[in-house]
């Protein structure tokens, strides 16, 4: 199961829906806005989601998983809106019969997630600016600002 | 086969959505539009809306997705059809 | 951190306790009791541990986490006493800047702590009989069971 | 140097604690007991205690541990030493 939250992301009912007595092994993945990144100071972030093909395509990776690395379940959350600091962008819990398999599993979920959902993040740093992350031309990091955010030096 | 190739080399105006996200969006100042376009492909409207509202990314840089589905970029737009383009992703 | 705990291991305080705002990542392995163990249909467990080493060689295993990849901070909590199908024999947490980090020494540390640790486990089975796990002599698991537990064909 | 060998051959009763854990527990019917002993290494112990209370683990299918740190079966015992053997393990 994936889904998009606009809100806190509350883990329990989540590890809840994945309790099998088969499952020997859960391994659990947060992703946490860090004060840094880059070497800036972040002060806040804000995700912004192209919430439909994006839960179709983590659907798939969810399935691939299963498919891949023989586990029991997996689950997946990630925020949208506005983070600070601390705040939890994404979870992931796998469940498996033998930890091997949920290692493997959650280091692939979150690894294709990252690079294959539609998901943009707008970076806040300590200096004012923001900027998209990801999203400058190779050699033009000038490419990812807004018109509001020419700030950054 | 004549009137065919004269089809195809006529220029027919579709109506599409299109969505913006992220960068675009800001770039863009809207969060989605109708318009009517000749272009004969989604290559070629996203170049047209690039000079029009000066976006900075380059093509090469986006995926394209028509009604939540990712296509390929030399796909033919269709009447109706709700077109995404999207910026280099950053989740997690 | 590490530490053996008689009672159910709550995970939030142990996670609160990591809590960094260079914190990126946080990857969270469960250990459980499962229902089968090699074919065998497990109804309860035993853990039984010698603390005092095995709190000092846990702690080793924890500084050569940090040492060997680089990461923020790990604790670890193991289970003794008895236990029943699904409850969490084993949990460890750590936390780093960047998720490839967290992931390989979230790996280390519990493949140590299955290795290292001075921790024997009791199983009881749903015939009845009851089993040392890993004791038994190679091509003979006669040498495993108690006296009380020849029950197990 | 006469006196040290002769020192040596002699047998000296040492009184050590030994602490049992697992399937040793079980065996020996006790968690612990201190005892008087000749054993001139902890390997010599062992087989001696295996011998008496029909232990079934090999001693090369141990470990043991003096004083709460692991050692060498060879080591010789020492006055007051608390003793484990250690079964295979198996936490997680």
């Amino acid at each position: 199961m994936f889904k998009f939250a606009a809100e806190k992301i509350e883990i329990e009912p989540l590890k809840k829906s994945l309790e099998d007595d088969r499952a020997g092994a859960v391994v659990c993945f947060e992703g946490i806005v860090r004060n840094h990144n880059e070497g800036k100071a972040v002060v806040a972030l804000e995700y912004e989601a192209y919430e439909t093909l994006g839960t179709t395509e983590a659907e798939k990776i969810l399935a691939e998983a299963r498919t891949n690395f023989g586990i029991l379940n997996a689950v997946c959350v990630h925020r949208v809106g506005e983070l600070k600091v601390g705040d939890m962008a994404v979870f992931v819990a796998v469940t498996s019969a033998h930890r091997h398999e949920a290692y493997q599993a959650s280091r692939y979920i979150i690894d294709e997630i990252k690079t294959r959902l539609p998901i943009w993040k707008k970076e806040t740093y300590a200096s004012g600016s923001s900027s998209w992350v990801n999203c400058q031309h190779l050699n033009d990091s000038a490419a990812c600002q807004s018109e509001a955010s020419h700030g950054r030096k | 086969m004549e009137i065919a190739v004269n089809k195809g080399a006529e220029k027919v105006n579709v109506t599409v959505t299109v969505r913006y996200f992220a960068i675009l969006k800001d770039q863009r100042g809207a969060a989605s539009e109708q318009l009517s376009t000749e272009a004969a492909s989604l290559a070629e409207l996203y170049d047209s809306l690039a000079t029009t509202h000066g976006f900075s990314l380059k093509q090469d840089q986006l995926r394209v997705a028509v009604n939540d589905s990712f296509v390929d970029w030399q796909e033919e737009l269709s009447e109706g059809a709700h077109i995404v383009f999207i910026p280099p992703v950053a989740g997690g």
